[in-house]
This record gives structure tokens, sequence and C-alpha cells, in this order.
């Protein structure tokens, strides 16, 4: 882990909030369409999958040097 | 080991147990059409169960008996490799029986029980008005509503406009019971039925039952309503007698308790 | 003093916690103006007694001082009878405190049985009132429950899977030591009820009689969730102890077959043990929050408790059987001297049942009121699950049919578990199909049901591991001959208790009834004679236990001979367990293959001393 | 804790263990937030009451979602030794979680007034967010022990374990939220 990445990766967390925000907007609207709790569970999936993948590392459990 | 003497075990041990199976005749009274759908599905699974139990059984008597070592512990029998078809025929056979069981009596005596065709197993009950439903399809040739508090059961009679802490039926006709509870959770259940729902304050469930003989709670025990549902001090006690009259009778007793 | 000293300071700290966050707290409201009812300040005073138990008896010296940045304290070392009323880490240590702790429950849950047979010997009330038999009988179906889960688990488990995987220790040394310290406290709850009305709604705990009854209820509660919590960690302790920390060349494929039920059967209690949890929560919130999920004057849904009860529940018979099947099949796999038949078969049928147990709840919700549609489904997947049950069957049977049966007490007990359990399990085909269990549900078939299961299964499996482990553990043997005078006392007496109650059960008598009609009686006085029987066979179990541990001769390292490693080292194993790790180079169960080895020990191992 | 561990210092074994264990802890809790969020559904379906404050739901939906960035920022800091960096995040992370727990208590007021715990929507709702709100207050504490500790020179690249498992359960924290908000106020 290099310390000079210290910005590379700071702006990735970065990318990650602004794509969980564009989700949540799409969730507020998409309650309002029909069969709204499919997309709703959809969306919270992929929010999860952002969340776990980019701020939990989950791959970690596989390639622990991560 | 020699396949031979475990088959004869095996055979013999069926013979015997099938045979008892099918003689079986331990039930209580049956005194509706229920029961006998449910007696009948019992003796089918005893004798379906049967050969699957001498098996197992057979298996560990031969082991027993001819497969103890000698010495303290015994030599190991020298290792030969497993064939691989054994386990799969195993697992083919097993997984047939049990798609048959889960055909008949299963399906085929949920069905029965319902009255409906198989095809319409996975579909909900009746009417709007509730929510979840149970048992029995939507008609029948009369009406018993029936209401579990701690420690009694209340029977109303809305078509005849009576109510009873005694249910008193007519044999042969369909009846529809429609069950609730006023505090905590109770089961409806007769024996002699063999056929039970729960009692579910704030929701109404149906059981539908048809007597197809006469016969009183003094006559015999198991012609009697019983809570089945843990539901407090009172619980085994919460009890009421059952009398399962001619249609004339019956008439006459609505008649009697109407003047009350 | 040395020896009581931290158990004496964990009271101490309980009771100081209990009556803080209880009698105390609910004086600051009340004086203040506010509400605080009483179920609340008995949930409260319980979950912050077990927090200063927890403290007192060790936690805070030896894990909680690091949190703050100081120094930790340890009791002084102590290689006798001390070491075992400690906060330890060692593994070997805490299989043995769930084991005796277990035991003890066992004979408790079997003492309040026999009063339940002596007031159900003869129709009418003779011992107990009502309501009286309706706690005891409560109280031994909770008891029981918690036996069940934890002493195969808990003892058995913590002792013998990291010596039998090659690792010094479980991967979360503390945790697991937590776990166990989690469990007394459960104990005390659930007879602590007693002395506030008790409960008197079986284990089971149905609202909505759960939200009205007698504040003991409240505790049961509070020991419930704390149980569920130790039996999660637990879990998550064995994956990854299992997962991660097998000696070298242990590979899944080589792992003995009780660790791989030990990891299925984590797999299932680490996640729908939470379901347990949350149902008795929300009954716990409908009594002190004044909430609705299933309260009937506030219109709440009864059934739903149902659904997610069961949704533990049943599972939970699976984190209870699955591990005997793997005792079991140990014990017959080394008493047959022959190599586990079908062993992939098995390790399939394990993880097959993890799988379909999620799926098959409702079958105990056929006369609940839940909604039509699911009556056909749950049946189906109920029957499958005879499918990977019968691959367990298989390979017993095909390694007895291979073996050279050495019939001590271990193997005896193991070919009872055979029997029983397929009482049991057939049986259970009679309850998964609809037709007939609307009839049998709730009634005594279902009460033989599953004492076939989890009593004449897992109990008998469990007697049969812990003779076979007995000299491993205690470093003594114990007597055969009283083993096999409890093997045909307790074997016979068990069938004669049970067997009548499929009987009873399909002639109408209901479970969890303190009287019954006259014309049970005969069958009743039956059943309860033998019961009596049943439990006396328990104290020729507990004298043999008891004195061989103390004067029984001196066992070898391996007086089985068996391949595995935990045999490969002493009895008892030295508290790191190996010198060197282990390299693990064969199948676990090598018997009949001249030359071939499942493990070779560290230099100064040397497994023939 | 054990000195060495409560700085962080773990082989790279004891670290992939505990890894491992944190994950199978916080799979089960999210069994523990289904079981809920499945009883809100089973008990009153999709329905919900039309006082609530969607506004302030958005909001502290926006204010948990930003605290798992600063988590993220903090960790990302201390693993690449910038530790005024790490304390700054951490402490904007306390201070999101606490503007939340505010959130939740405004929410709470509101709802007592119009759908108090007795009835059936507000059994859900005040059930749901008391447990996620003691999971935000936990993680909050732990979140202000590692300030505490990182302040006193604890912690740096490679050794920074305590940190990562406290990030780890707050991003949780977070994914329950992620279910929970529509369960609660968007369906229906």
């Amino acid at each position: 882990m290099r310390p000079d990445r210290l910005p590379e990766k700071l702006s990735v967390g970065g990318r990650v909030f602004g794509a969980l925000g564009v989700l949540t907007a799409v969730e507020w609207f998409a309650a309002r369409w029909p069969g709204a709790l499919l997309w709703l569970t959809l969306i919270a999936l992929g929010k999860t999958a952002l969340i776990a993948e980019y701020f939990m590392h989950y791959s970690q459990l596989v390639r622990p040097e991560e | 080991m020699r396949v031979g003497v475990l088959a004869a075990w095996w055979l013999v041990l069926t013979g015997l147990l099938v045979w008892a199976a099918s003689r079986f005749q331990g039930f209580p009274l049956a005194a509706a059409r229920e029961a006998a759908v449910a007696d009948h599905a019992f003796r089918f699974l005893m004798l379906m169960a049967s050969p699957v139990f001498t098996l197992v059984m057979a298996a560990l008597l031969y082991s027993v008996l001819s497969r103890r070592g000698q010495g303290d512990p015994p030599e190991p029998p020298p290792y030969v490799p497993e064939h691989p078809a054994v386990p799969r025929v195993w697992f083919a056979l097993t997984a047939a029986l049990a798609a048959y069981v889960i055909y008949n009596p299963g399906l085929v005596g949920l069905a029965e029980m319902r009255e409906v065709p198989l095809s319409q197993l996975l579909g909900s009950s009746p009417g709007g008005r509730v929510r979840l439903a149970s048992l029995g399809g939507a008609e029948g040739d009369l009406v018993v509503r029936v209401r579990a508090s701690r420690w009694l059961w209340q029977f109303e009679y809305p078509e005849q406009g009576i109510a009873a802490r005694e249910l008193v039926l007519p044999v042969g006709r369909r009846v529809r019971f429609e069950v609730t509870a006023t505090d905590i959770v109770h089961s409806f259940w007769v024996p002699a039925f063999r056929t039970k729902i729960d009692a579910v304050p704030n929701l109404t469930t149906y059981l539908h039952v048809t007597p197809t003989r006469t016969g009183s709670f003094e006559e015999s025990v198991d012609l009697r309503v019983q809570c089945a549902e843990l539901c407090g001090v009172g619980h085994a006690l919460m009890a009421s007698p059952v009398r399962v009259l001619e249609p004339e009778k019956f008439d006459a007793w609505v008649a009697q308790q109407a003047r009350r | 003093m040395r020896v009581t000293g931290p158990v004496l300071k964990g009271l101490l700290y309980g009771a100081v916690g209990y009556v803080l966050g209880g009698p105390v707290l609910a004086a600051v409201v009340r004086a203040a103006g506010g509400s605080f009812p009483f179920d609340l300040e008995l949930a409260a005073g319980s979950v912050l007694g077990t927090v200063g138990w927890l403290a007192g008896v060790g936690m805070w010296d030896v894990w909680a001082r690091g949190w703050f940045g100081l120094p930790l304290r340890s009791w002084p070392e102590d290689d006798g009878v001390a070491r075992y009323f400690r906060f330890t880490t060692d593994h070997k240590v805490i299989g043995i405190q769930y084991l005796v702790t277990f035991l003890g429950l066992l004979f408790l849950g079997g003492a309040l049985a026999m009063l339940m047979r002596w007031e159900l010997m003869r129709p009418g009330m003779q011992l107990l009132t009502l309501n009286g038999f309706n706690q005891v009988m409560s109280l031994h179906g909770i008891i029981m429950i918690a036996v069940a889960v934890a002493i195969l688990l808990g003892g058995l488990g913590n002792y013998c899977v990291p010596l039998m995987i090659g690792a010094h220790d479980m991967a979360f040394p503390r945790v697991n030591a937590l776990s166990y310290w989690l469990t007394p406290p459960v104990a005390v709850m659930l007879l602590a009820s007693l002395l506030v009305g008790g409960w008197d709604s079986g284990w089971t705990a149905y609202p909505p009689l759960s939200t009205v009854n007698a504040p003991g209820q409240v505790l049961m509660i509070v020991a419930v969730v704390i149980f569920g919590l130790s039996s999660i960690l637990g879990g998550i302790n064995f994956l990854v102890t299992i997962a991660r920390m097998r000696a070298p060349g242990m590979t899944w494929g080589r792992l003995p077959i009780f660790v791989w039920s030990v990891f299925a059967a984590s797999l299932l209690s680490f996640v729908v043990t939470q379901y347990l949890a949350a149902s008795l929560l929300m009954v716990l919130l409908d009594r002190v929050a004044g909430m609705s999920y299933f309260h009937f004057a506030r219109g709440g849904t009864p059934v739903v408790y149902q659904q997610l009860f069961w949704f533990y529940s049943h599972p939970a018979v699976y984190i209870m059987i699955v591990p005997a099947f793997g005792a079991a099949l140990e014990v017959i796999t080394h008493f047959a001297r022959t190599p586990l038949y079908a062993y992939r078969w098995v390790v399939g049928a394990f993880l097959g049942i993890v799988g379909l147990s999620t799926i098959v709840w409702a079958h105990h919700n056929f006369t609940s009121g839940m909604p039509d549609w699911m009556h056909a489904p749950m049946l189906a997947t109920t029957e499958a699950i005879s499918v990977p049950t019968g691959l367990v069957f298989l390979s017993a049977l095909g390694t007895l049919l291979r073996g050279r049966l050495w019939l001590r007490t271990p193997m005896l007990f193991a070919l009872a578990w055979v029997w029983n359990f397929l009482i049991g399990g057939i049986t259970g085909i009679f309850n998964a199909d609809v037709a007939t269990d609307l009839h049998l549900h709730d009634t005594y078939f279902v009460v033989a049901h599953f004492h076939y299961t989890i009593m004449g299964g897992e109990i008998f499996a469990l007697l049969a591991a812990v003779y076979y482990w007995y000299p491993k553990i205690t470093g003594r043997m114990y007597d055969e001959r009283l083993g096999r005078l409890h093997f045909w006392w307790s074997f016979l007496a068990f069938n004669a208790t049970f067997l009548p109650m499929f009987w009873a059960g399909l002639h109408g008598m209901n479970r969890r009834i303190a009287d019954y009609p006259a014309a049970l009686g005969s069958v009743n006085l039956w059943t309860s004679l033998a019961a009596f029987l049943l439990g006396a066979s328990f104290l020729v179990f507990l004298y043999n236990f008891v004195v061989s541990w103390v004067r029984g001769p001196r066992a070898e390292a391996n007086p089985w001979q068996a391949s595995t490693l935990e045999w490969q080292v002493p009895s008892p194993p030295p508290v790191e367990n190996f010198p060197a790790p282990p390299a693990v180079v064969g199948a676990p169960y090598v018997y009949g293959m001249p030359g071939v080895r499942h493990a070779v020990l560290g230099a100064a191992g040397g497994s023939e001393r | 804790m054990h000195p060495a561990e409560a700085a962080g210092r773990l082989s790279a074994h004891e670290l992939q263990n505990a890894r491992l264990g944190l994950w199978l802890f916080i799979v089960s809790e999210a069994a523990l937030f289904s079981a809920f969020i499945a009883a809100r559904y089973l008990n009153l379906g999709t329905s919900r009451p039309e006082e609530l404050n969607q506004l302030l739901g958005l909001g502290i939906t926006g204010v948990l979602l930003l605290s798992s960035l600063t988590a993220y920022r903090a960790e990302t800091c201390i693993a690449h030794g910038d530790r005024p960096g790490f304390l700054r995040n951490v402490l904007w992370t306390v201070l999101l979680a606490g503007v939340f727990l505010v959130g939740v208590v405004v929410e709470w007021g509101e709802g007592f007034h119009y759908f108090p715990p007795s009835t059936r929507y507000g059994t859900s709702f005040f059930s749901l967010t008391g447990l996620h709100g003691l999971h935000v207050l936990s993680g909050a504490v732990l979140l202000l022990g590692i300030y505490l500790h990182g302040r006193r020179g604890r912690y740096g690249p490679g050794e920074y374990w305590p940190v990562e498992g406290v990030v780890k359960y707050w991003h949780f924290v977070d994914v329950a939220w992620v279910f929970i908000y529509p369960t609660l106020y968007l369906v229906g």
C-alpha cells in the first residue's frame, strides 16, 4: 500500500457515494412505479452490493492482500 | 457379507410387518368422512414404511449377529473399495419413494381432505373477508360458528338462530365450522373426526366435516371437542361433548333449543 | 476461595447489575413520574444482571480492560479443578464446562419429567395443580431444548473439533469462553422465573398466551435470547475454526465426519437463531412497550409468530440432530473397524439437510390457519428431507455390514441410535403428511416422535460419544460393565416409555395436558412406570461418570486404537494439544489399509505413548 | 482485548480469521433485521400512514450514507498512514451518527402523535427504527473508542484491525437502513 495512492482511493469513495445518492434518488421515484416492491428490493440490493464491494472490501475474504 | 441371508431377513421381516400393518385396527372411533381419509392415509403410510423399517432392521440384526469381530479390538477387515453404484441406486430409490409418498398419500390425501381436485391444491381459500383461511372448500350444508375462550367452547348455529355449549350435529350433512377465539389461540379438535383447526383471535378459520355415524360423548370419549393448543391453566379441561344425531332428531333438538 | 472466587465475584456483580437495572432504575423512573411496568423491570434487570455476571466472572479482567488501554489481569494459573470455574480460553476446559453444566441441566430436566409422569400416572390431579403442571412442563421443555442445542456442540464439539482438525485451539478462544459463560445466567433466569409466577406457555411460547401470562415469561424470553446469542457466537466460532484452523494437509475431504456435522449445524445455527430471538423479542415488545404484534386486543396477528418462530425452530432440530449423526457415524466407523461408508454422500446429505431445513417450517402450522396454498409445498419439502436422512442411514448400515463389529458401550449406544432414530424418522412422515397430521398434530404422537428423534436420536448418540471420548477427556477409563448395564437398561426403558405414547396420541391424548380422559388411564400408567425406570437408568450413568473420573484406571492415549488425530496425543491432551502442527497425509479412517496413515505428528508428539 | 490486539497487531492468519468471523456476525445480524422486516410485511402488507415525515426520512438516509463515506475515508487514511485525516473522518462519522439519531428522535416524537407503538404500523416503525437506532448508538460508541485510541497514537498502516472492524460494522448499519428506509417510508 503506497501512500501516494491515498487521494486516488479517497476519490473512489466519493464516486461510490455519488452512485449511492443517485440510487436513492431513483428509489424515491421508483416507489410510485407499478410493482414498486420489486424495484425497491432490486435497488436496495444494488446499494448493498456497492457498499459491500467498495466500502466493506468483500473481496478481502478471498484475496487477503487487498 | 452374504447378500442372500440379508435379503432373506428383510423379506421375512417385511412380510410380518406388512401383515401386521394391514390388519391394524387400533384406531379410535371414526365418525366422519375425514376420519376415513385420515385412517386410510395412516394405514397406507404404515405399509409404505414397512419395507424401509425392516431393511434397516435386517441390516442391523445381520451385522450384529454375523459381523461381530474377534479380539480387543477386532482386526480390521481388509479394505475393499466402495462400489460407486450403491449410493446412487440408494439415492434414486429413496428419492422415488419420497416422491411417491409426497404424491400419495401426501397430495392425494390433502385433496381428499379438502374435497377439491388435485389441481386446486395451491389455490387459496374462500372469501375476501378473511386474509388467512384454512382447509376446505367454500360450501357447507350447515354452518356452525365456533367461539373459543379461556376455557370453554361456544357453538352458534346462525341459520337456526340458536347457540349451545354442546356440539350437536346431524349425520350425513357437510358442516362448515367457522372458528375463532376471543382471547388467545386455542385449537378445535374432535378426535373422532381426525381433524383440527386453530381458533385464533382476530381471524376466522374454516373446517369442513361430514359426520358419517351417530353417537355421543357418553358412548365414546373420542366424540368430544378438545382444545389442542396450550392455552393456560384450564387447557387440559377445555372440552365439550359432541352428539351426532339422525337428521330428524337434530331438527327436534334445534326446535327445542329455539324454544328455550 | 481459589476455586469459587470468579464465580462468587460474578454472582455479586450480577446481583448488583440486576438491582441497578431493575428495581433501582424502576424506582427512579417512577419517582420522576414515569411508568415502568414490572415486566420491563425484570427484562432490564436481567439483561444488566447478565452483563454484571460476565464482568465479574472474568470478562472485565481478561478482555475489557484492554479496551481502556489498561493492563490485563488474570487469575493465577491452576492445573486443578479451579480452572473449570474460571473464564478460561482453553477449548478443552470450555468443552468440559459445557458438558458438565448441560449434563446437570439434563438431569434437572429429567427430574421435571419424572414430576410430570407422576402427575400423569392416574387421571385426575394428585401431585401438582393445573397451573403447576403447565409450569413444570414448560420448564422441562425449554431446559431440554437448551440441553439438546448445546450439549453436543458446546461440550463435545468444543473439546474434540480443534483436536480432530489438528488445531491448537478455536479461532476465537475468548469468544468461546463468552459463549459458555453466557449460559449459567440462562439457567438461573429460567429457574428464577418460578419466583415471579413462572410461565405456562410451553417452550414454544405462542402468543397471545405469552403476551398475557405471568411475568415469568419475561425472564424466559430474556434467557432464551441470551442463550441464542451464545449459540450464534458458538456457531460463528466453529465455522471460522473449521474453515481456517485445519492442520496442513487436512483438506475438506479428510475431515472426520463429526467435524463436518458440527460445521453443518453451525451453518444453520448462526443464521436461523436470529429468528427465534426476533420472534421472542416481538412478544417482549408487546408486553413491555404496548406494541401490537400479537396482542389480541390491539389487533395483532398471532399466526405470524408461528411462521417466524418455526423458521428457527424447525432448523433447530437439525442443529441438534446433525451433530448427533456425526457423533454416531464417528463411533460406528471406529468400532466397525472400517472406513466410513459413502463418506462424500454423507457430507452432501448434511449440507442438503441444512439447505432443505430452512424451507420446511410450516409443517408445524398445518392447523394454524395459515394460507391454504402453503400446505402442499411444505408437505413436499418436509418429506423430501427423508432423502438426505436416508443417506445417513445408508452410511451407517454400509459401514456396519462391511466392518468387524467391536461391541463396546459406545458402539451399543450408536446401534441404539440407528433403531431409535429410524422410528423417530419414520413417524415424522406421519406428521409431515397433512391428512394424518391434522389429527396427530399437538398430540402425544408428536411427543413420542420428537422424543424418539431428540432423546432416542441425539441423546443416545451423545451417550455413545461421551463413552467414546471419556478416556480422552478424563484420562481415565469408565467401567465397561456399568456402561453395558446403563445401555440395556436405558434402551429398553426408553422404548417402553415412548412407544406407547404413539398409541396414546392416536387415541386422542393431546400434549401438554395435566389431566386426561379416564379411558387413557392404563397407557399412561404404563408410560409413567417405564419413565421412572428410564430416569433411574441415568443414575447408573451418573455413578459411572463421576466415580470413574475420580477412581477409574488410567487410560492410554489411544484405548480404541482409533485413527483420527485426537487419539494420537496423550489422554488428556496437553494444553497446547499438539507440540507442533501435525501433518495430515490421508483419509480420516484408514482401517484395513496397511501402511496408510491419517497423519504424522511432530517430532515431540509421538503417537504410541 | 490483548494490548497487542488493541493496537491492531494481528498476524496475517489471525487477521483473516477475524475478518471471516466479523462477516459471519454481520450475516447473522442481517438475519435479525430481516425477521423484523418480514414481520412488517406479514402483519400489514405494504400499507403506511400518510403522516410520515418523508423529507426527514430522506434527510437522515442521506446523512447515514454520508457517514459511510467518512468511515471509508477514515479507514483508507489510517491504512495509508494519514493519522490527522483518519481522526478527522472518524469524528465526522460520529457527528453524522449523532445527527441521524437526533433525526430519529424527532421522527419518534411525531410518530407517537400519529402512529403510536400500539398501532400496527407503529409497532413495526418503532421496533425497526429502535433496533436500528441501538445499532447506530453502539456503532457510534465504538467509533468514539477508535477515535480516542487513535488520538493516543494507536493504529497505523498494517495494524488497524480494530478500525477496520468497527468501520465494517458501521457500513453494515448503513446497509440495514438501506432496507429499512424503503420498508418503512417508500412502499405502499
